[in-house]
Parts: structure tokens; C-alpha cells; sequence
């Protein structure tokens, strides 16, 4: 028989399983700076304010976390969204109905993300290249497709996910919870979950276990597709209009919140909460500096740093050498 | 912090806030524009929010919605996109700000606009090209980020040059409106149409770098934009490459759209429509132009 | 009569030009333990990734129940009931126990949401049965090698099983810990199913395996009853010559005063100091079971991991080791337990891997870049002194088997110039052959002058090599054997398992 | 008894070894398709054009290269870039001579990427967090310095190493060629690029091996943040003018370059040739697709395709399963 390891101290183990804990204290520090700083900062409507703020982000944020798990990275992101965004209005200036709309959109975003996948998981090309590529295509079809133009002056009964609100929280609020609760069950619960966790822990011993790990990826990417599409319906119901150009850099805020979120750039390791506090973290930075009346040039200078000091704080349950 | 001393708003009559929103400031002609806002805001002694949206909606948004936090009087509005802000404005006039939008229109409840005549400014351009090449020659278009001001030019460009046959658009690309981009995209032009004899340019950042790529091709074409940078006017006096470049008034725009907003705020009604001349800038008058 | 449960026809596969596996046949039956024996790179592996579904065949057919089968990836073998218990480990580092045990297989209930305390109960009971004592809620990065290869044993046997493919089970198992696997053989023979056993201890083989497989280069080279075999037919069988697995003698004559002195080396304050030394011209065995703390003592003492304290001398100045990059300058040099993990850059060629430790030696004296020629003729040297099997100079490690691979890594530290070398389970997964090489190498290089540290966990090797022996329990150094003291593995294993206590 | 091993085909040893002749492949392909649809691209005119857009960006993937090939990743070199150029244009202005401006310049970008080495060699933190920060920091420095104006108006003396030539060559080129020459000997020659390598191929293996690891990170860094700092330095010579925003996206491009030259994103195989290749591939595309006149939107959607397809190409090496 073997020895036993020695136990190591509990709260170790507890930031070890729960590498989220850290980030949270990162933006629990930062919300306590604001609220020192700014007397606005702490209304319920500048809160209200920013988590509405932070749902584009968020939504999208989910979807990357999922394929960052996976081991992967979806650079296509902002284009996807620009794509369904315009799609979808574009339908619905045809004359659909916001119902039609809704799925075109969605369905639009679905099939960028399966093509994203099919081309990673089944022709193995590097996620990092198809997606760099793939950012370029829905963009161009978007442009081409409105020559530019946004599309506005959408249907009425579509303002509702965008502008609406249920049980007195916007709908943007509560789409962003739903999306983040789905996905939350998905990879804890389900087997999926685990496989979607093992693909980026150890992808070839996932295989050698008998799970069809290219299915897995081609649901990785279409799920990444769908939340960006359902981010970008929410946006384009709150502008009422379908923007061709919308999105772009998007991918970089989306993957800055996972990894603010204690996600492992690598895969295998983290967390969808951690996700979400890492959306909120950027959004109460952009809020926060702006509330504060910080210059535009001050403030990227002032959020690289604050990026820099989060990961940093967050980082210390990685110092294990 | 000041935010925190000035942040209660009763008692006492507090300073003035007025914010602006602009859709980017890494660009002189709106760096121009913060600098007479500024100006501006200080001899009046009022408190300034500015923020820059980097040509991202959807930042812009937040940037209004934030500075309607900050309960800011006057909301002067430089937006990305005219269609997009739409929401936010609303947003603002319901928490009674006074929202001016500058150099782009915005939907929505705007209590005015003030903006340069973005469709005459590419005609006029349009015009001078043709005159310059005596109305015959291949001439092409760097465009840029597809937003409405830029779209008119296009459009008032291309209305202009179809008045003289001789002239034929050859090429249009995209040199998203900023120097380096601009500089290959024009010598790639240069190389695809080896009789190109005219240029013109959405603004004036994409046409400096469309001047080196003409300049270092040692070929004769003609260059036009819209501005007014500095650089620019200097480049037309000398009117070997640059033949011109139409004049907008980015300080006016802002000091005309800040006095519209305070007469607005003292409760005076004011017009609707504020549209600011814009002026054909060529060797012959672009000495002495300044912003 | 025994009827044929699988058969396998004429596999060939060849990986890049390397032929690992000739048109080989191979038969199983119900209810029996076939042992598939063969030197380091015999294609043993190899066989077994493609009746797994790991790898497909070039040539070849697979018949189940006397049906072809096409197996194309390891889920469809799965399917058929046919499990591997992987060489390589197939774990997720950061899954815990129970999601690896079953990771493609779970136990699902409502909605198909996760069984999860089902799962705990099923993987608690196997691993008791294993007699592992493993938490089930630690992520497998944390366990060490020996607990991974349980839960690697534990994943295998909770699965529908008609074929069980046991690669190298037991090269990180203590021999109660074997034992106990062999008691759990029998149950499934019992029940049925027809066993792979691939060991290189061919005590193991004798005491579970009914037939005999011998494999060399990739083709079949004997076959039968095991029964019919002595232990030195098998040796030649697999490795075409005779083999005198007698260990090198021991350092006779006068001892050398100088050598490494550990006086206090202490990795975590609340953990026992360790002090002890190593003489030059010597082989100290450092014995323990598994988890001991013997690889973490070793690492601390190279400045791989932080140590709390570090108090070592060699010849009477005091080393400061931060890193192994200083270690490295005061010649001592670490021949890791995991070669592919910690020992080598598996995309790299060996002349890559064995130059990395010492480069400046190979550059130009005077512009510092590195010397082709130099490089090349070096690196041959270490090859041919170690007798590494390469097909070129540029093929990567990665394709080479277990026994060269190891080789390749103790010529890194040749090429370091270092005069004390530290071996953690030099052995482990090697075949007779390349461990008697690997015997004969240690004994060389005391005698040129190495002091050398030896880890590992058979015990036969630790009695055989070392002049001193070190028996550690619970990251304690028990009992310090020094040379001439009378040392029997029954009282090794009283010290490494507390049995000296009662 | 030796493993019997088959001496395996010439052009398999070929391709395993030099990853990049597919890329090189892909490459002429494209090339023999732009002379067929275009009779103005294979005019030495129009391929010395070619290869000076190309060095812009060929020289930042010179030092993105080394970076990948370490495993690293490197998302600041735009706004380094862009730091460096309004640096040095500043201090022109100011009155310094040509030769100081440009050593301003390249100390800033050296500056810049010993930083980013520092925070991943020595703080441990990822390579792709920390970019991302320096992605914001530089950029909001460039802007907070230039007040948002270009630095215009620099010293003849300035434009040699941008419009000049020498030996009949243009200064970019020879520029990018000897950048190139010296990344290669620095890889192939000394004991430095092995190291590089290494920590690509298993960072915990070279450590063990007794090599101060952290130094050659931060060497990586150092390297990338001066090859922006260099075409970063080109760029505003054939501008005139130090652009605060310039080099927006910049990384992107890099990345496509190293990654479509058959360097593996996640480290330790690759070479600098293969980059080259990639950037020239890159640079064909946009010349050839504005040779052709085809739209800026359509431009976008073929050179997506054309991505995936050069890289789906390049990939037949790695299917070995
Ligand atoms: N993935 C691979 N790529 C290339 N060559 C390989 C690969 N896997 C194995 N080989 C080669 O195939 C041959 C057989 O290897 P295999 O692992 O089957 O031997 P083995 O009998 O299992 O050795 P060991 O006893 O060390 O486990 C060896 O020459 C090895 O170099
Ligand atoms: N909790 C842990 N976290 C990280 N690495 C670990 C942990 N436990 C063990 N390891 C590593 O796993 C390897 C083997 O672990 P193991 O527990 O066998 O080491 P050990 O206690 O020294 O046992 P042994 O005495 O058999 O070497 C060593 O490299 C050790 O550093
Ligand atoms: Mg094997
Ligand atoms: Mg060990």
C-alpha cells in the first residue's frame, strides 16, 4: 500500500478547486476603491447601470469560457455577432417577424460556430488560425450584405429582449443569468460538462477513454457561436438597428474576463463564475473610471495596470513551486 | 477626490456638468475638438466629463448611460453611429439632460445637431478634382469606416465627379481612415491602375498616407480630402500633390453645439439643424487655415 | 475446450518509416492470463493501442467471437468490451479521482445529470479492493505516480470488460500492493474474461500467466505455456542473447572521504529535517514505499522545489542551490521519475536533449555559436557509450522506447559533467536487458569517481547496487544503512513500513 | 539487435523536419494564381511594393516567432509599436538628431518588452493576460503623450532608413532581411535558440536540465518588443510622422503570419523562414486582391478562405494518428 500524502492546509485546497475565489476578492477591492472614490458608484441604478453594461460582454464571455476550457480560444467572436446582428434585421426589415428574426439570428450564429468546428475538430486545423480566418468571412458578409449601412428601424415587438424587463430586472440583466445558469448546469452537471473540462486537461486521454472528443469541440464552438449571437440580438434590440461593424475587439474583452476569471489560458481549469466575475470586473473599471471623470488617454493606462494588478492577486494560488 | 467633494448635488448651486461623448480621440480633428471643448468648459467654470468610444457602439452606449449618471447638464454627442445611439439619447432626455449632437446626427430626441455639411464638403471635393483634371482621368476613392458622415461624402463625391464624363471611377478601397492603413492601400492602387490621375480621401489622416505612397511612386496624381489637419494645409499650399482638401470647422462645431446647449439648458428653443459651412481649402487660399 | 475469444492476424504498423509491428498473430482466450513479453520498443504497446482502438492497424484483421471487428477508435473497442489499463497514463490532471475513473462512462440518473455518490460508492469499493488508500476528491495532478496508476487500474476495471489489457500495471506497485492486483486477476478469470498482462518482472509473469507471448522488433518470437518456460528461456527469447542479470560488485578498498553531505535539508518547516551523506566511488540506495517522500527530498535537494532548508557540502563547502541551474554548476545533476514529463523535450532529437545540460562545450571557442561537427561527434560518443538504438541522429525521443529514452536522459547529465548523479526509479518500465546495461553504467561511473543517489522501489535493486542504503518513511529518513552494515529486504520493509516499531 | 527501422522516404524526413516547404507551397500556389487573374503583379515593380507592405509586418513576426516558439504569445507589439514610433518622432521634434530618435525609439520598445518579460518570466503570470494589459498601457501612454496628434514633421535626416536604399534596394526590405538574418542565426546557431525551443518543447524538462529559464523568457519578450520597436521606426521614417494609433491589430497579423509560416501556436516547433513565408503569404493576398480591384468587402471574406485554405494545406504534415 501507499502513503498517504500529506494533507495540505485547507485553504489551499479550497483555492486550488475554487481558483475563482481570488478573482472575486480582486473585484470585491476594486468595487470598495470605487465606492471610495465615487459617491455615484453605489446606487442601485449605476449597479442596474453597469450589469447591463456588462451583459454583452458577459454573454460572450460564456461561450469563450467553454472553448478556453476545451483548450481552445474563438477569435470570430465579434464577427459572429456582427453577422447574426445584421441578419437578423436584415430579415426583419424584409418583413419577418421578430420570432423569425430571433431564430434567423441565432441560427445564423449556431452555423459560424459549427463551421468553426468542424474545421477544428474534424479537419484538426489550430483553433487559433480557422477562428483568426474566421474572423475576416461573417465580417465581410456582414459589410457586404448591408454595404455598410446599419439596419434600422426594427419592429416594435422586437424592442422587448433588448428594452424590456421581467419581475422589474431589464431583460439584457436577466438573458445574461439564464445564459450563465445554462451553462453553469451544462459543464457541472452533466457529463458533457466533464468531457468539455478534460479536453483541455488532457485531450488524448480523453480520447483513449472512449469519448468522441471531436463531437465535444464541434460543441464547444457552436455554443461559442450561439452566445455570441444571442449577445449580439440583445444589443441590436437595445439599438434597434443591425450594425455591421459592431463587435470588433470584442473577443479580446470576452477572453480578458475568462482569464480575469481564473480560467487557465491552457484549458482544463476553471470556472463559469469566475467568468462572470470577470466581466464584471472590466465593466465596473470602465464605469468606475468614468464616473470619475478619468481622461480617456489616463484611463487605457489605468486599466492595463488594474488587469495586470487582478491577475496578479489572482495568480497567487498558481505560485506552487 | 473631486468626484467624491462635488459629487451631492443639493445645497449650494453646484458648478455645471456638461459631458462629451465622442466616438474617437485618437485623431487630431477630434483631439481638436476635446481641446476647444475644454477651453470651453473651463472659462465657464464648469465641471468636464469626456470619454472616447473607439468607434465601439456599444461602448458608447455605456459611456452616455455612465455620464447620465454622473448627472451631467449638457451631453454634447459625437456619435460612432447615428442610428445606434438612438436608445441612450433617449436615456439621457428622460434623466433631462440636454443632448447636442456634433459633427454626426443622432436619432433620437437630439435637441439639435450641429455638423458640418458632410455631402457638399465630398462635392465640393469631387468638383475640384475634375476641374483639376480638367474633367478626363481615372480616379479612385479611399474610403473609410462605414458611419454616415463618411458615407455622405462618398456620395456627394461621387454625384460630383458624374457631372463630367471624362472622369472614370476606377477603384475604391478602404483605408480605414488611418495613416499606415491608408499608405499601402494607395500604393497597391497605384499599382493596380498605372494611369491613375486622381485620389480622393474621406479625410485627411488616410490622405497623408495616401501623399507618401503617391510621393515615393514619383507619379503625378491628384489628391483631395475633407479636414483641414494642419499637416494637410500645409502640404496643399504647396499644391504639387495635394490639390486640396475641404475645411470643416471641428472647434466651431463644438463651441456653436456648447453655446446651442446652454441657451437649450437657460430654456431658450433653438433650432434643430445647425449645419456648419465647410470650405474648399486649395493653394490659392489654404495659407494662413487653421483649425 | 477453451474456444478462441479474440484473434489477431497479421497486424503490421509502422510509425514515420519505424516498423513497430510485423504482420504479428496473436490469440486469446476466455478465462486466461496471457503475458506478452519483450524488450523496450518490442512493439508491445503498440499491439495493445490498436486491440484498444488507440492506434489502427496498417494491415491486418481483428476477429471477435470469430466475427472481423474494425475497431476505429477506442470507443468503438469500449463498446465491445474491450478496456486498457494505459502504460502512459490516459488521467486528466486536474479531474478528481472519481472523474477519471469514469470519464467517458458515467453513471447518470435523472435527465441524465451525473450519479455522482453512486460513483463515489463504485470507485471507493474497487480501490479499496485495490487496497489504495487515495482521496477521492483530489485532483490526480496532486497524487503521485503510484496512486495515478491505481486509479488508472480502478477506471479500466469498472468497465463492461470481455478483454482486459494490463500494460506494465505493476512497475510502480509495492509486492503486497501486487499481490492484491493478482487476487482481483483471478476473480475476473474466474468470471471470464480474458487477460493481457505485459510485466517486465517475470516473477509476475510465473505467478498470473497461463500462455506466453514473446515479441522482439516487432514480430512474434515465441509462444506457448508458460508453464514450459524458465525464466531464463524467456530472456532469450526476448532479447536474442544471454543475459547475466547478476548485479556489477560493489566498491571494494578504502573509502573516499569526499562526497555530497546533506546536514540539513528540511522542505517545509513542519516537515522532519533530513540529513545524511553520499560518498564519491559509491551508489547510496534511498529505499521507501511509494510516496515516501523520497522524489520530493530529492527535488528540494536540487532546488527544483522550494526548500524551507538547505544546508548541503560537498567537499566541505557549503553549496547555495536555488534552482537546478545551481546545482547543475556544483555537478549535481537529477535523472527524473517521469523521463517524459521532467527528463526529456519528446519533439526534440536525443543529440538535442543529451547537448541542453552542457552546450558550451559544443561551441565555437571563439564566436560562441555551436559547432555542428563538435555537436554531432559528441553526442554520437554519448550514444555509443550508452548503446542508444537510434535509427538517425535527428529522430525525435519521442519515438523512442522506454529503456533508450532513459539512457538518453542519464547521458544529459554524462555530458554535464557532473560528479554526482541522482537516479529517482532508474528502472522503472525497463527491460532486463536495458537494466542490466543501466546496472553495469551506475557501477562505471562510481568507479570513475560518480557519487550516486538511487531511488526506487525494487527492493532487489536497491540490495543489489547499493553500498549504502537509506530507508525513508513519511518524508523521514528511518534508518542509514552505511556500508558493511548487514541490510535484508525484511528489514528494509520494517523501516519503510513502521513494522520495526511493533 | 538493432530496431528495424525502414529508412523512411526522402520527402517525409523532408517536411518533418522543414515544417515550412508546405507553407512555401502554399505560398507559390497563391502566387501562380495572382499572375494568372493579374498581369500587373509579377512586375519587379510591384513585387518590391509587395515585400516593402510586407516588412512592416514581417519584421514584428520575426520577434512574435521567438516568442510562439517559447510557448509565449505576445499581444502588445501594436501599441508598442506605436509607443516607440510617437517616442522617438517626440523627440525629434524636440530638437534630437536623427540617430538619438531612433535610439529612443528602439529603447523604448526594448523597454516595453522587458517589462512584459519581467511579469511572465519572473512574476509567473500568463503570457496572454499581461499582453493584453500591454496592449492598453502603451497605447493610452502614446495617446496621453501626443495628446491624440500625430508627431509630424521629422527631419530629413530621419527619412533614410524608410525611403532610402541602399545598394538599389529599399531600406524596409534590406531592414526586414538583415532582422530576419540575425533571428535565424540567433535560432539556428547558438545555444540561445535551443533553449528557445526548448521552453516550448517542455519548459519543466530544460529547467531540470539546469537552465536559468527565466532569463531566456525574458529575452524572448525583450526580442519581440524590439522588432515592434523597429518596424514600428521604418513605418513613421516612410510616414514622416510618429502615429499613436498606428499598429492597431498589428498582433493579429503577426500571429497569422507565424502561424500560416508552420510554426506550432503552441510552441516549440516552427522556424523563422516558415514566418517569412507566412508574412509574404499575407502580403500577396492584400496586394493581389487590390491588384484585382475586388471590394474591400469581398476582400475580407476571400482572404478568410484563403487563410484556411493555406493553412489546411500546411497541416497535411501533422496527421499522424
Ligand atoms: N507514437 C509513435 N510514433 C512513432 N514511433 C512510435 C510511437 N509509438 C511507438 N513507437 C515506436 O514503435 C516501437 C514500439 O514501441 P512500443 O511502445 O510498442 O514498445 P513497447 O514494447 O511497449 O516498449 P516498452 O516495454 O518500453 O513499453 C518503438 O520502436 C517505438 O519507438
Ligand atoms: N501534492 C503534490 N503536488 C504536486 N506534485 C506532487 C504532489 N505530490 C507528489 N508530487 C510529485 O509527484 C512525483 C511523485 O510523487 P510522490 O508522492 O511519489 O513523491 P514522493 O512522496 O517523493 O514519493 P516517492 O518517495 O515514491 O518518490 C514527485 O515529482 C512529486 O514532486
Ligand atoms: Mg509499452
Ligand atoms: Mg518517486
Amino acid at each position: 500500500m501507499s502513503e498517504a500524502t500529506i494533507s495540505r492546509p485547507r485553504w489551499r485546497d479550497w483555492f486550488s478547486s475554487h481558483p475563482e475565489t481570488l478573482s472575486l476578492l480582486a473585484l470585491l477591492i476594486l468595487c470598495g476603491a470605487m465606492l471610495l472614490v465615487s459617491d455615484r458608484f453605489f446606487t442601485l441604478e449605476n449597479l442596474s447601470n453597469v450589469a447591463r453594461q456588462v451583459s454583452t460582454n458577459a454573454i460572450i464571455a460564456t461561450g469563450m469560457t467553454i472553448v478556453i476550457l476545451t483548450g481552445g480560444i474563438d477569435l470570430s467572436v465579434g464577427s459572429v455577432m456582427a453577422l447574426s446582428m445584421t441578419f437578423s434585421a436584415g430579415s426583419m426589415l424584409a418583413g419577418a417577424p421578430a420570432w423569425l428574426g430571433l431564430v434567423i439570428g441565432l441560427g445564423t450564429g449556431i452555423a459560424m460556430g459549427a463551421i468553426n468546428g468542424v474545421l477544428i475538430a474534424y479537419a484538426r486545423l489550430p483553433a487559433i488560425i480557422v477562428t483568426l480566418a474566421t474572423m475576416e468571412i461573417p465580417r465581410g458578409l456582414a459589410l457586404f450584405y448591408t454595404g455598410g449601412y446599419p439596419q434600422s428601424g426594427l419592429p416594435e415587438s422586437f424592442a422587448w429582449i433588448g428594452r424590456g424587463s421581467a419581475l422589474g430586472v431589464q431583460m439584457p440583466i436577466v438573458i445574461m443569468g439564464a445564459v450563465f445558469v445554462a451553462a453553469y448546469v451544462l459543464l457541472t452537471y452533466f457529463p458533457v460538462g466533464r468531457y468539455l473540462y478534460g479536453l483541455g486537461g488532457n485531450e488524448e486521454a480523453v480520447r483513449l477513454s472512449g469519448v468522441r472528443i471531436e463531437r465535444f469541440k464541434l460543441l464547444a464552438y457552436t455554443l461559442s457561436g450561439l452566445t455570441a449571437a444571442i449577445s449580439g440580438l440583445v444589443l441590436s434590440s437595445r439599438l434597434m438597428s443591425g450594425q455591421p461593424n459592431a463587435g470588433i475587439g470584442f473577443e479580446l474583452d470576452a477572453i480578458a474576463a475568462v482569464v480575469l476569471g481564473g480560467t487557465a489560458i491552457t484549458g482544463g481549469r476553471g470556472s463559469i463564475v469566475g467568468t462572470l466575475i470577470g466581466a464584471f470586473t472590466l465593466g465596473v473599471l470602465n464605469n468606475g473610471l468614468n464616473l470619475m471623470g478619468v481622461s480617456p488617454y489616463t484611463q487605457k493606462i489605468l486599466k492595463g495596470l488594474i488587469i495586470l494588478l487582478a491577475i496578479y492577486v489572482g495568480s497567487f494560488k498558481r505560485t506552487d513551486r | 477626490k473631486r468626484a467624491a467633494s462635488e459629487g451631492k448635488g443639493g445645497g449650494k448651486a453646484r458648478a455645471l456638468r456638461i459631458g462629451m461623448s465622442f466616438q474617437e480621440l485618437d485623431n487630431p480633428y477630434f483631439a481638436v475638438m476635446k481641446q476647444a471643448f475644454d477651453e470651453a468648459g473651463t472659462s465657464i467654470g464648469a465641471e468636464m466629463f469626456v470619454t472616447d468610444a473607439r468607434h465601439d457602439l456599444t461602448k458608447q452606449i455605456s459611456d452616455i448611460e455612465d455620464l447620465v449618471q454622473r448627472k451631467v447638464d449638457i451631453l454634447l454627442l459625437n456619435p460612432t453611429d447615428s442610428v445606434g445611439v438612438e436608445g441612450a439619447v433617449r436615456e439621457a432626455k428622460k434623466a433631462g439632460v440636454v443632448v447636442i449632437a456634433v459633427d454626426a446626427q443622432a436619432n433620437g430626441p437630439v435637441d439639435a445637431f450641429v455638423g458640418s455639411k458632410n455631402y457638399d464638403a465630398g462635392f465640393l471635393a469631387g468638383e475640384q478634382l475634375s476641374k483639376v483634371l480638367e474633367g478626363k482621368g481615372e480616379v479612385a476613392i479611399l474610403d473609410g469606416i462605414p458611419v454616415v458622415p463618411i458615407l455622405e461624402r462618398v456620395r456627394g463625391f461621387k454625384a460630383a465627379i458624374a457631372k463630367s464624363p471624362g472622369i472614370k471611377l476606377v477603384d475604391t478601397q478602404n483605408g480605414r481612415q488611418e495613416r499606415s492603413v491608408a499608405l499601402t492601400v494607395t500604393e497597391n492602387m497605384i499599382q493596380s491602375h498605372p494611369d491613375l490621375k486622381g485620389l480622393f480621401s474621406v479625410n485627411d489622416g488616410g490622405a497623408l498616407g495616401a501623399l507618401s505612397a503617391i510621393e515615393a511612386s514619383g507619379k503625378n496624381i491628384a489628391l483631395v480630402s475633407v479636414d483641414g489637419l494642419a499637416e494637410v494645409v500645409g502640404a496643399v499650399q504647396k499644391g504639387q500633390v495635394f490639390k486640396a482638401t475641404v475645411a470643416q470647422f471641428p472647434r466651431d462645431q463644438v463651441r456653436i453645439a456648447l453655446g446651442i446647449g446652454l441657451a437649450k439648458y437657460w430654456g431658450a428653443s433653438v433650432p434643430k439643424e445647425i449645419p456648419i459651412d465647410v470650405k474648399l481649402l486649395t493653394a490659392e487660399n489654404a495659407k494662413g487655415f487653421a483649425w | 475446450m477453451p474456444e478462441n475469444l479474440l484473434e489477431l492476424r497479421g497486424i503490421s504498423k509502422r510509425f514515420s518509416g519505424v516498423v513497430a509491428l510485423d504482420s504479428v498473430d496473436l490469440t486469446l482466450q476466455r478465462g486466461r492470463v496471457l503475458a506478452l513479453l519483450g524488450e523496450n520498443g518490442a512493439g508491445k504497446s503498440t499491439l495493445m493501442k490498436i486491440l484498444s482502438g488507440a492506434h489502427r492497424p496498417d494491415g491486418g484483421t481483428i476477429r471477435l467471437d470469430g466475427r472481423e471487428v474494425h475497431l476505429r477508435s477506442p470507443d468503438e473497442a469500449q463498446a465491445l468490451g474491450i478496456n486498457i489499463i494505459h502504460q502512459e497514463f490516459s488521467l486528466v490532471p486536474h479531474l478528481d479521482v472519481v472523474e477519471n475513473i469514469f470519464l467517458g462512462r458515467e453513471r447518470t440518473g435523472r435527465f441524465g445529470l451525473r450519479a455522482k455518490r453512486i460513483m463515489r460508492q463504485e470507485a471507493q469499493a474497487m480501490l479499496d479492493r485495490l487496497g489504495a488508500r487515495i482521496r477521492l476528491d483530489s485532483p490526480v495532478a496532486q497524487l503521485s505516480v503510484a496512486e495515478q496508476q491505481f486509479v488508472e487500474i480502478a477506471k479500466a476495471l469498472l468497465r463492461q470488460t470481455r478483454i482486459l489489457i494490463m500494460d506494465e500495471p505493476t512497475a510502480t506497485l509495492t509486492t503486497d500492493e501486487t499481490a492484491r492486483l493478482f487476487r482481483l486477476m483471478r476473480d475476473l478469470k474466474a468470471s471470464g474474461v480474458a487477460i493481457v498482462f505485459i510485466s517486465h518482472h517475470f516473477e509476475e509473469i510465473f505467478a498470473i500467466a497461463d500462455d506466453v507471448v514473446c515479441l522482439r522488433d516487432g514480430r512474434v518470437v515465441g509462444e506457448g505455456l508458460v508453464a514450459s518456460y524458465s525464466a531464463r528461456d524467456l530472456i532469450r527469447l526476448m532479447v536474442g542473447r544471454e543475459v547475466n542479470h547478476t548485479y556489477p560488485p560493489k566498491a571494494v578498498g578504502p573509502r573516499r572521504s569526499d562526497g555530497l553531505e546533506i546536514r540539513s535539508l528540511q522542505r517545509k518547516p513542519h516537515l522532519p529535517e533530513v540529513t545524511f551523506t553520499v560518498r564519491a566511488g559509491e551508489v547510496l540506495g534511498i529505499a521507501g514505499l511509494v510516496g515516501s517522500g523520497r522524489t520530493k527530498m530529492v527535488r528540494a535537494l536540487i532546488g527544483a522545489d522550494r526548500a524551507h532548508r538547505h544546508e548541503v557540502y560537498l567537499r566541505g563547502t557549503r553549496l547555495k542551490i536555488s534552482s537546478p541551474a545551481d546545482a547543475r554548476r556544483a555537478g549535481i545533476g537529477l535523472v527524473p521519475e517521469d523521463r517524459k514529463r521532467q527528463g526529456l523535450i519528446l519533439d526534440a532529437s536525443a543529440p538535442e536533449n543529451i547537448l541542453i545540460t552542457n552546450l558550451r562545450k559544443v561551441c565555437n571557442p571563439l564566436w560562441r555559436f555551436i559547432d555542428r561537427a563538435a555537436a554531432d561527434r559528441i553526442s554520437r560518443e554519448h550514444l555509443r557509450n550508452l548503446a542508444v538504438k537510434t535509427s538517425s541522429l535527428r529522430q525525435a525521443v519521442r519515438t523512442l522506447s522506454g529503456g533508450n529514452q532513459q539512457k538518453v536522459v542519464i547521458a544529459k547529465w554524462l555530458n554535464a559533467d557532473c560528479e554526482i548523479l541522482i537516479l529517482d526509479e532508474p528502472t522503472r518500465g525497463i527491460d532486463v536487458g536495458a537494466k542490466a546495461e543501466i546496472y553495469r553504467l551506475i557501477r562505471e561511473l562510481t568507479a570513475r569517481g560518480f557519487a550516486i543517489i538511487m531511488i526506487s522501489s525494487e527492493l532487489p535493486e536497491v540490495l543489489g547496487l547499493s553500498d549504502c542504503v537509506m530507508v525513508m518513511r513519511r518524508q523521514r529518513v528511518e534508518r542509514f544503512f552505511d556500508r558493511g552494515e548487514e541490510v535484508t529486504a525484511e528489514n528494509i520493509m520494517a523501516y519503510a513500513t513502521g513494522g520495526n516499531h511493533v
